[in-house]
């Protein structure tokens, strides 16, 4: 079980084959990439930012809620920051299980808690040089 | 007591800050350092009650404050 | 769109970035390993035969339905034939979608049908020398 | 009409063959294959009513098959 907050690209065949063993029948991958479009309006990329500590701890923790609810050690999530551009990966999440149910069904717990509580905080560039924080409007 | 409070994101920059430093009760508690933080920003510029973090971890707003405490304002998340 | 039944090694990298396109903001991927032990018998190996022309048929058609029901044209599946070692991939589904539920949905519903009607088969190998073909106890 | 039924993994075993020539009427359908198949077999070695394929396409027992048609056997599946 890993989970980590980075700063460099994703490299998500890499996060697959850390999960593998010899034990499990499934893996179940998730990624998270930035989009060209959002809410109508031309993306160029993300900017991430994160409350670091918490994050960190918060990613650890659902790593271990997961693993526990669904029965596996075999999780590995990872969280980008800073600027991702479009097509490029923000978020990923490996699962490996003994059983493909189990593996998926953890994979999206996983994505679903972290957009419910992981402090991070993304600001969309548009094509036309604007910059806005997603979801915050106050 | 003087507790220096995190801001990120949209708040970070409401106040213009990435931390603000507010004087509050020895006894005070989370409900109590929101109502100071918001005190130092624009009308509007924060909820009335936004998520706070206690050293990492969301706190209610009547859980205890003391000064060692990591205490931060945390903005709707938006991760993923 | 694509769905092969395939002899060599599968990629999975390769079929992550295959279903990559701008306007998606989700990649799921599963992928189905031969595990080391089954029903309580240590496993080394499963050889995979398949009605290839039909197999080919089948996967194509539950690539298209399943594009249809969940609304993308990003779904790439491969499966194996021949002898796949313990660990190794037998089959691989990877589908991008603008939004993450029907991604992972949609990834789901592949592998029930994949496991419910393509014509494959295995034949287990065993550490003590045997083999067995699986879930063909007439 | 002669017919060439294609056979898999255990069917194939059952009957030591990949394919078994069976002789059916004319208007015969897919359950008169399956019978003329099973007359081959060992006792017991083909299910009643196995899944049978018909030009790579699932079919019932009560299709018509024609001379031209691929007809195969299909064992319980196993994919994935």
């Amino acid at each position: 079980m890993r989970t980590a907050i980075v700063s460099a690209p994703i490299d998500v065949a890499a996060l697959t084959a850390e999960v593998a063993a010899p034990a499990n029948g499934a893996v179940s991958l998730f990624v998270g990439t930035v989009r060209d479009v959002n809410d109508g309006r031309a993306v160029t990329g993300i900017e991430y930012s994160a409350y670091s500590a918490m994050a960190e701890r918060e990613l650890d923790e659902i790593a271990r809620e997961a693993g526990a609810r669904y029965g596996t050690t075999h999780v590995v999530v990872e969280h980008r920051t800073g600027y991702v551009a479009l097509g490029a990966a923000s978020v990923a999440i490996a699962v490996a299980h003994a059983h493909r149910g189990p593996a998926m069904d953890a994979t999206r717990w996983i994505i679903e808690q972290i957009k419910e509580r992981v402090p991070i905080w993304k600001m969309e560039h548009y094509v036309d040089g604007a910059r806005e924080w997603v979801g915050q409007q106050s | 007591m003087t507790l220096d409070v995190l801001l990120f994101a949209s708040y970070a920059d409401a106040l213009g800050a990435r931390s603000v430093r507010v004087v509050v009760a020895d006894d005070a508690r989370v409900a109590d350092v929101v109502r100071a933080v918001r005190a130092l920003a624009p009308e509007a510029a924060l909820p009335e009650r936004p998520l706070v973090a206690v050293n990492h971890r969301y706190a209610k707003g009547d859980q205890l404050v003391q000064g060692t405490d990591e205490v931060a304002l945390i903005p709707p998340v938006a991760g993923g």
